[in-house]
């Protein structure tokens, strides 16, 4: 309904003409009749001016402002401006925010983008034609007829064709109608699909609804089409959600197959070493949001490394202090390390206080890219799948292709011999320890992209972690890796048919009986060797 | 080179070693001869820094060691081919060899030497096979290349025919001898066959119950003192 | 259960206790043992020699049901066939082994070793009631002189020395009475005062129980094959076969193995 | 004795203490302005607080520790309904005084608790009318997303009745439950984006703790706007949106009886005497302490206390029930708010916020006046005739 | 292993415990409160409780201490047996729950109409406490015996047992299973027809757990000290070699694991009435752990020693949480840290050492 109001103002005005914006327009935006404000957006649209648009993108920023006397103001940066006159003035006294609840917001957006479908600019315009395929009417037609003509972008276009299509669906012209739903035939708008099923459906009289024989034949091809369209696009999605899922579980566990998997440390404080990476992003947010608020979004460049810096050197204090007086005792270390958990814990309880804190995602990683009409990758979810896969190919290279890889598997086998042969075991605990810590630090910052941060972030992460470091064979980086992404993807394909409950019950189901198995993992030793 | 002087180890209220006194000069092979279980192993170990010692002084190129870590121990020059060959079970056979290297800075221990290939050249067939699927023999024969790789001076041997085929053991011989000859390195051989250490001792002493029973020169080796002490 | 799990009458009508048929075992591809054959008779004393790494443990791993061939057959007796048994039913059927490693239970005493070894019942009810008898404790005893651990009963067996443990697990291969013995490498680590002990017990043994030995001590084998058959094992199969003076001679035999 | 004891039983560690510590510091507050106020009946009150640790069984343990070791007079306490349920039966076997906070899923009333959150009449049926409503945007279609256990199950349960006696189908209806600490909501997201084409559709979210971060970043990066699909939260409150970037979820609304943003001078004082109390005991986070429902709610619940233990002379458990009957407060949100004498509940009023976004809300709509509250529903059949302890 | 497992000393202490504790409930009863020799129904509760913790821990010691099969998964039997008894406990409200209904109260707001299959007969005390023997022996012996005759071993086995614990607590957490969800069971009103608020019941729940640790206590020693037990020992340490001389270890280690998940089960049963609440956390895997810390700590291995850690832990927990409620995880966290360091063989092997020296000396 508001849509239409918009655009048949916006017709029956003359486009482009400039106008000043009547007090008087502007004064119900200050009163509460929710009907008449919504009138009053769709009339300052109509003027489709460079101060309307400057209106309601202060209307829809909360920028506008009434004064007791209900004068409007648009206010920025502690000044006030006349949107009448578009005149600095004096900032009025008792000044306060005109308030804006979904419906309003929701009415300024349709007023934009309708304004924004004529724009100069082809972003804007291809934005707008977007924001229209999700939801388009009859009275939209004339419009977008009227945007059709002038557009010479063929995206753009095309875009608009299928709106333009999907408005005919209920002319009452049955030509056009046909025309409408054949032209459909390559949408993949999932909210056709109710509108095509209704066209289908019969009347209590026993008539169809769509009365056209052809058209209905033609309606359930292209509901096929669109049927088999949506199921690629949600395998698709399942597909994605899964890999992200498992970079996840992978980022979450691969400082673990590093202390636990490697060094046999059963770390019980590998969580709260995700977690104490979280809080080190946390805080480079809060450093450059009070220090560098113009770079603000590159603070998670800079949590990278400190986060590493950060843990690492958490890891080394454990290592020296308590770690290290239970090599070859692993059960005394699930011990000693649960107790170190607790602590943490509490620790960062009580300088972060027990609540979570709050980590934005940067700007260049909010929001998500559309890919085959409506699956939404959203840009952090890429970012951290990109991140997972790098962070394993240093952990690989490191592992295998330096002294200190060979040096920490040697240890870890015969700590002893390795001393014999002159390594320092000590030096090399220390290293592969801090690298282990390090590396969860990094799994922290990518674990606050996604959820809570706060001091019980690592609970939630340890069991998975064991979980996917043992399926994937103790000490097998790559086993590591399939398991991570296998489970991500099982996850992902079982969760949209039985729930996320089931769903997870399921994956430790088969993670027990996989065990079975396989007793040592996915990428189980075999041989003598490992007697 | 090695002058070890009055040595005390105890295993809790066990006492292993009773004032074990010995020296060992470069170019020199000492036998460390004694029934099972007299403390040979243990002293050994104690030389190589793996067991702490309750008394006594240890002295490598005239620097006191006593209280060195193995690795420490290692780069200063002394390398163990311990009992049991204590191979790295999951590491390939050329892993295992560079282990033997990593005394050595980085930039020195890129290539493994042909040389050990020549006198093992089972080693070679094997490089990718992981260590502990090697069968006995084979892992003894890594141990002591492992050893050599670290170019030592000063070697320490604990039994190291132990479960090798005749034919290889004399090639060790040869080796042992080689490495004797040339002149740049001491040899302690822990050994339970007496005529392949009689063959390479120029000296020797003989332990009981962690004392030092006997001692002398190749030419009282084969006495009848000696045989007592190793009789059962 | 089968009759193997009752250690009871192993069928050797035809005077031999094992044989193994065209046996292969293939570690990726590496034929660790390769077609191998090979017969053991009611009592024989067998001495098995060849090169490091010729299959001679795998050979064992075989017999006692710790390594699966891919292909032959190994029978004890007439009717067990090994390649289809546990590990524990092949030991209680009467194959008792000695691992190149000395293997023995650290955490428990001397004593408690051979207790374990004792040949009985060794399901869960009979040894949770079970009492050791004065008969049986006088076994134990018997065994503790002839390994000369005697009075080193209460220590455990992790604190023994190497030599002594090889001489406690073949104390433990005694107490379980098996018909055939195999021995991996039993005098490696003891001194040849020692060895010689060694040997003495093996001839006392010889005709009482089936015996497979493996040894590259050229004396002690000497000393215990007396006549009787040698094996030499080589790549995986049988390179020759006959009495030490026949094997000792073989050019090829000096050429793989004893060396020149 | 020259005070009087008073118990809090909130979880200090474990994962309920990120929504509980604050409420154990407000009653710490509110305890310190009343003794600075000469205290109850003259005497000072001194606090008893103990750490449940987020363990139900250890809920019941410590709530018998501070009735018959420390013998306190009242419990301030708990937050899941869960842990309401695992220290009943120590209230009323020890005839002690639990008040409890939180809004809740009803269909209890007990002799022995005062309830001063809200019953589902007092939240999730006035939430949900205004998502029907044209200013509400109208909803036809509904997700019903909670966690899996008894609050959201029977708030669900309660407003699918409620929807059905509107007319809403069945298949309009989708009910959807992740467990405890659940943090992967993509799928859940896509399938309310693909539920959401079928008809203007709503959300309800009864996701209680942790979840809520996960779940709201799902949303803004999948480009579900307010505008589109308005997600309606009861669990969601300032203290939980600290810890979230609200730009995203502007729109998103949220149901309670109190808001921090609420102009009117007893909010005033409330707010500025909590963020001195967090200044002045140097609380992680002082400069930006916020108030909540549940913060609200424990505060008017010792006030109240107060005002029955001093009408009734006496801190004993039954003559402080008499005198609790009828008890008014001029409560921060606005309103003077009465303890019903016939089932211990508070009358509430009813607000809906949008979130803004400086994580605060802008009040959309609310009641003319408190609300009684309907402990046991009456969608519910069964339930008429319940509404007397 | 010394065949006299437990030293005179440690008999005259069992002893004396013994007797000690079986006082506790009867000075509670026999003085008011006030009266100095009085003993607070709270301290008796929070002694029963923890008799309960004592004899899961004794049962995880036998899988643990003795077998080398490290378990992360006996909360979920301990649960398991908690359940079993508490659906009996259910069935006992009648209709004295909230909404006087036949079902108990979280069917109904389930709109359940029945009763499911499997609680049928829950309404009979002693068909449950065959379930609390039952559900958790057949589970742990299914499971045990697929694992075990997979030959899992180490860490896998201990990582699978924490799979099974935390997906049955998944399981458990769901309304729709039937079991209450996260609530669990709670609000119990009697037993066999005794009101469980009273003085009476509860020294009675009292002084049967104290006997069943008590007997579950003798049962492990004589398993332990007989041939059996040596040959789980034996099991720890090489259990290849035990194959070699003719041992199956499969049924070795699936009788002890079995049993050791009956003692638990027996164990939660008991802890159920006394606690007055069982819900699915009792199987989350941070339980088990814990419950893997009170052996540790007062010493694996010994019988004596996850009692008296048991003990030990829970008492300094629930004098922790109370005294320094905003710092007790720093002490617990440290003191296990501590012990870890300090104490390898836990409170009994620090005395046993510290008794020897002084015999040295
Ligand atoms: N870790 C230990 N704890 C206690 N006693 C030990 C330990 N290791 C060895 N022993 C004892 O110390 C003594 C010396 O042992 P050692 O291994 O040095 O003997 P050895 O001379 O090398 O014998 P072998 O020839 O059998 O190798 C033996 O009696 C042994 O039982
Ligand atoms: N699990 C395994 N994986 C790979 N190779 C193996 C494995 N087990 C044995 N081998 C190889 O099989 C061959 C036979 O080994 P085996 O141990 O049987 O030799 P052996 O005759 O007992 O030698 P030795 O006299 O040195 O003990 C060796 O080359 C060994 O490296
Ligand atoms: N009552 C609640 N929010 O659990
Ligand atoms: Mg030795
Ligand atoms: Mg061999």
């Amino acid at each position: 309904m508001k849509k239409l109001l918009v655009l048949i103002w916006l017709l029956a005005h003359s486009l482009g003409a400039m106008a000043a914006i009547d007090a008087a327009l502007l004064a119900p935006l200050a009163g509460d009749d929710p009907d008449a404000r919504i009138e009053a957006v769709n009339r300052i649209a109509a003027l489709a001016s460079d101060d309307a648009v400057k209106l309601l993108h202060a209307l829809q920023n909360d920028a506008l402002y009434a004064a007791p006397d209900g004068k409007v103001y648009i206010v920025e940066d502690d000044q006030a401006f006349d949107p009448a006159s578009g005149q600095k003035v004096a900032m009025p006294d008792g000044i306060d925010g005109i308030s804006v609840n979904n419906r309003l917001r929701g009415a300024v957006e349709d007023a934009l983008s309708g304004l924004k479908l004529l724009s100069e600019n082809r972003t804007e315009r291809l934005a707008a034609a977007s924001e229209l395929q999700k939801s388009a009417s009859a009275a939209q037609a004339p419009l977008i007829n009227k945007a059709l003509e002038k557009e010479t972008d063929p995206e753009i276009k095309a875009m608009l064709q299928l709106v333009a299509a999907t408005a005919n669906l209920v002319s009452p012209d049955a030509a056009l109608r046909l025309a409408a739903v054949k032209a459909l035939a390559t949408s993949s708008n999932a909210s056709l699909k109710p509108v095509l099923l209704g066209m289908l459906e019969k009347n209590p009289d026993g008539s169809y609804a769509e009365p056209e024989e052809t058209v209905r034949v033609e309606v359930v091809r292209t509901l096929s089409d669109l049927n088999a369209r949506l199921a690629r696009t949600e395998f698709v999605g399942n597909l994605f959600y899964g890999v992200s899922l498992g970079s996840v579980l992978l980022l979450a566990a691969l400082g673990l197959a590093i202390t636990f998997g490697l060094m046999g440390i059963i770390n019980m404080a590998h969580g709260e070493l995700l977690m104490i990476g979280a809080y080190t992003t946390y805080l480079c947010q809060l450093v450059f949001r009070n220090y560098f608020p113009l770079a603000l979004d590159a603070y998670l460049l800079a949590a990278l490394p400190a986060a590493f810096i950060v843990t690492a050197t958490v890891g080394i204090v454990l290592e020296r202090t308590v770690i290290r007086w239970l090599y070859g005792r692993p059960l005394e270390t699930l011990l000693a390390t649960w107790g170190i958990s607790l602590m943490l814990m509490q620790l960062v309880r009580t300088i972060f206080g027990a609540q979570n804190v709050e980590v934005a995602n940067p700007s260049w990683m909010s929001g998500g890219v559309t890919v085959m009409g409506s699956l939404v990758l959203s840009y952090n979810r890429i970012v951290i799948i990109f991140f997972a896969l790098f962070v394993v190919a240093a952990v690989w290279a490191i592992l295998n292709k330096t002294r200190l890889g060979l040096f920490v598997r040697a240890v870890t086998q015969n700590r002893r011999m390795a001393d014999c042969v002159g390594v320092s075991t000590g030096r090399v605990d220390m290293m592969t320890f801090g690298l282990g810590s390090g590396i969860a630090g990094l799994g922290g910052v990518a674990l606050s992209q996604l959820g809570n941060v706060g001091p019980d972030l690592g609970q939630g992460y340890i069991i998975d972690s064991f979980m996917v470091v043992v399926l994937g064979g103790v000490g097998q980086l790559a086993g590591t890796v399939i398991a991570a992404f296998g489970l991500g993807e099982l996850n992902k394909f079982l969760e949209p048919s039985v729930g996320a409950v089931i769903a997870k019950i399921t994956i430790l189901v088969f993670i027990i009986i996989f065990i079975q198995k396989r007793p040592q993992g996915l990428f189980a030793l075999k041989g003598r060797s490992v007697e | 080179m090695l002058s070890v002087k009055q040595l005390n180890q105890y295993y809790g209220a066990a006492h292993t070693l009773r004032g074990v006194s010995l020296s060992l000069e470069k170019g020199q092979c000492l036998a460390l001869l004694g029934r099972n279980g007299v403390g040979k192993t243990t002293l050994l170990k104690c030389l190589m820094g793996v067991l702490p010692v309750a008394g006594g002084e240890v002295y490598f190129d005239d620097v006191d060691i006593t209280r060195m870590k193995p690795h420490e121990r290692a780069r200063a020059g002394i390398a163990y081919v311990p009992q049991g060959r204590e191979i790295f079970a999951r590491l390939t056979v050329e892993e295992n060899l560079r282990m033997g290297m990593a005394v050595k800075p980085g930039r020195h221990a890129s290539a493994i030497r042909q040389d050990v290939f020549a006198l093992f050249p089972v080693l070679k067939d094997m490089l990718h096979r992981r260590g502990g699927d090697l069968s006995g023999g084979q892992q003894q024969q890594l141990a002591i290349a492992r050893a050599l790789l670290a170019d030592p001076k000063l070697i320490f041997f604990d039994e190291p025919t132990e479960g090798i085929q005749p034919s290889i053991i004399k090639d060790i011989e040869r080796v042992i001898r080689l490495l004797r000859e040339r002149g740049d390195m001491a040899i302690l051989l822990c050994e339970q066959y007496f005529d392949f250490a009689h063959a390479l001792a120029d000296k020797f002493i003989v332990l009981s119950r962690g004392e030092v029973v006997a001692a002398g020169a190749h030419a009282q080796m084969a006495g009848d003192d000696v045989k007592r002490h190793l009789a059962v | 259960m089968n009759a193997a799990i009752k250690g009871e009458g192993v069928d050797t009508t035809h005077g031999a206790i094992l044989y193994l048929e065209d046996i292969t075992v293939s570690f990726d591809g590496f034929k660790a043992i390769n077609q191998l054959n090979l017969d053991i008779s009611v009592g024989e004393l067998r001495c098995i020699i060849g090169p490091n790494g010729a299959g001679k443990t795998t050979m064992m791993d075989v017999i006692t049901g710790k390594t699966r061939p891919v292909s032959g057959t190994a029978f004890f007796g007439q009717t067990m066939d090994l390649t289809s048994m546990a590990e524990y039913e092949i030991a209680h059927a009467g194959i008792g082994r000695k691992f190149q490693r000395p293997t023995v239970f650290e955490q428990h005493t001397v004593f408690e070793n051979l207790e374990l070894a004792m040949k009985m019942n060794k399901r869960v009810a009979p040894t949770l009631f079970f009492r050791v008898s004065s008969e049986q404790k006088g076994k134990i005893e018997e065994i503790l002189k002839l390994i000369r651990l005697h009075g080193e009963e209460t220590r455990l067996a992790g604190l023994l020395s190497h030599g002594q443990k090889q001489w406690l697990e073949i104390g433990m291969l005694l107490m379980q009475e098996p018909q055939l013995l195999l021995l991996d490498e039993p005098v490696a680590g003891m001194s040849d005062a020692e060895t010689v002990r060694t040997a003495e017990l093996l001839n006392e043994l010889r005709g009482k129980h089936s015996i497979v030995v493996v040894e590259h001590d050229m004396a002690f084998v000497t000393e215990i094959a007396q006549g009787g058959k040698v094996t030499v094992l080589h790549e995986g199969s049988v390179l020759a076969e006959g009495t030490m003076q026949q094997v000792q001679a073989d050019e090829r035999v000096i050429e793989v193995y004893l060396g020149r | 004795a020259d005070t009087i004891k008073v118990g809090i039983l909130h979880s200090l560690s474990g994962t309920m203490a990120i929504s509980e510590t604050s409420l154990k510091d407000v009653a710490l507050m509110t305890i310190e302005e009343i003794n600075a106020k000469g205290g109850v009946m003259g005497k000072k009150l001194e606090p008893v607080i103990v750490d449940p640790a987020s363990n139900w069984p250890l809920f019941a343990e410590k709530a018998r520790q501070l009735i018959s070791q420390d013998k306190v007079a009242v419990v301030f306490g708990c937050w899941t309904s869960v842990s309401r349920k695992s220290v009943l039966p120590v209230f009323k076997e020890l005839n002690s005084l639990l008040f409890y906070p939180v809004q809740y899923e009803g269909e209890e009333l007990e002799k022995n608790v005062f309830y001063t959150g809200a019953a589902p009449n007092q939240q999730a049926i006035p939430a949900t009318e205004y998502l029907m409503s044209k200013e509400g945007g109208g909803a036809k279609r509904f997700v019903l997303l909670g966690t899996d256990y008894v609050y959201p199950r029977t708030t669900n349960k309660i407003l699918r009745a409620f929807l059905k006696s509107k007319g809403v189908a069945d298949k309009d209806i989708d009910e959807v439950y992740t467990p405890f600490g659940h943090s992967d909501y993509q799928t859940i997201v896509a399938n309310i984006k693909k539920f959401s084409a079928g008809g203007k559709t709503a959300v309800i979210s009864t996701i209680n703790g942790d979840s809520n971060v996960p779940f709201y970043k799902e949303l803004g990066n999948a480009g579900l706007k307010a505008t589109d699909v308005p997600v309606v939260a009861f669990s969601v409150g300032e203290e939980e949106l600290r810890g979230v970037d609200t730009k995203p979820l502007l729109g998103h609304l949220a149901a309670w009886n109190y808001f921090q943003s609420v102009k009117n001078p007893a909010n005033a004082a409330f707010i500025k005497q909590w963020k001195a109390y967090a200044a002045a005991k140097k609380l992680p986070n002082a400069s930006t302490v916020v108030t909540n429902d549940p913060m609200e709610a424990t505060y008017v619940g010792i006030h109240m206390w107060k005002q029955a233990v001093e009408k009734a002379k006496s801190t004993d458990t039954d003559k402080v029930i008499a005198a609790m009957g009828g008890q008014t407060v001029k409560s921060p949100s606005g309103f003077m708010l009465t303890m019903d004498p016939t089932n211990h509940h508070l009358h509430k009023p009813v607000m809906i916020g949008e979130i803004k976004g400086d994580g605060q809300f802008n009040v959309v709509w609310k009641t003319k006046g408190p609300l009684r509250a309907q402990p046991w529903s009456p969608y519910i059949a069964g339930n008429e005739g319940k509404q007397k302890m | 292993m010394s065949s006299s497992l437990f030293s005179r000393p440690a008999w005259i202490g069992i002893v004396v415990c013994t007797l000690l504790l079986a006082l506790l409930p009867v000075l509670n009863l026999a003085f008011a409160p006030g009266h100095s020799l009085h003993v607070s129904t709270y301290t008796v509760a929070l002694v029963g409780k923890f008799m309960c913790y004592a004899m899961a821990a004794l049962a995880l010691d036998l899988v643990w201490g003795y077998t080398g099969i490290l378990s992360l998964g006996h909360g979920l039997f301990f649960a398991l047996g908690g359940y079993a008894h508490g659906m009996y406990l259910m069935r006992a409200i009648g209709r004295d729950g909230v909404y006087q209904s036949h079902l108990p109260d979280f069917m109904v707001f389930l709109d359940w109409k029945e009763y499911p299959w499997y609680w049928a007969f829950t309404d009979n005390f002693w068909y449950c406490m065959a379930l609390v023997v039952l559900v958790p022996g057949v589970l742990a012996f299914v499971f045990g015996y697929f694992a075990f005759r997979s030959r899992i071993k180490g860490v896998y086995f201990s990582i699978i047992t924490q799979a099974m614990t935390f997906a049955f607590m998944l399981l458990f957490f769901r309304n729709d299973t039937g079991f209450g969800g996260n609530n669990g069971f709670t609000d119990f009103k009697r037993i066999l027809g005794f009101t469980i608020p009273d003085a009476a019941t509860k020294a009675t729940l009292y002084l049967v757990t104290l006997l069943l640790l008590l007997g579950s206590l003798l049962l492990c020693r004589w398993i332990v000290s007989s041939k059996l037990g040596r040959v789980l020992q034996a099991v720890r340490d090489s259990e290849s070699r035990l194959m070699f001389i003719g041992y199956n270890p499969l049924w070795f280690k699936l009788f002890v694991w079995t049993l050791s998940a009956v003692l638990c089960g027996i164990a939660g049963a008991l802890y159920v009435p006394q606690v007055g609440i069982i819900n699915p956390s009792e199987m989350s895997p941070a339980n088990s752990i814990e419950m893997v810390i009170w052996a540790a700590v007062g010493g694996r291995g010994s019988l004596l020693g996850p009692i008296i850690g048991a003990f030990s832990v829970n008492g300094l927990k629930s004098w922790f949480t109370a005294a320094f409620p905003d710092l007790w995880l720093f002490a617990l966290g440290l003191l296990f840290i501590l012990v870890t360091l300090f104490m390898p063989q836990g409170i009994l092997g620090l005395v046993k050492k510290l008794r020897k020296d002084r015999e040295a000396a």
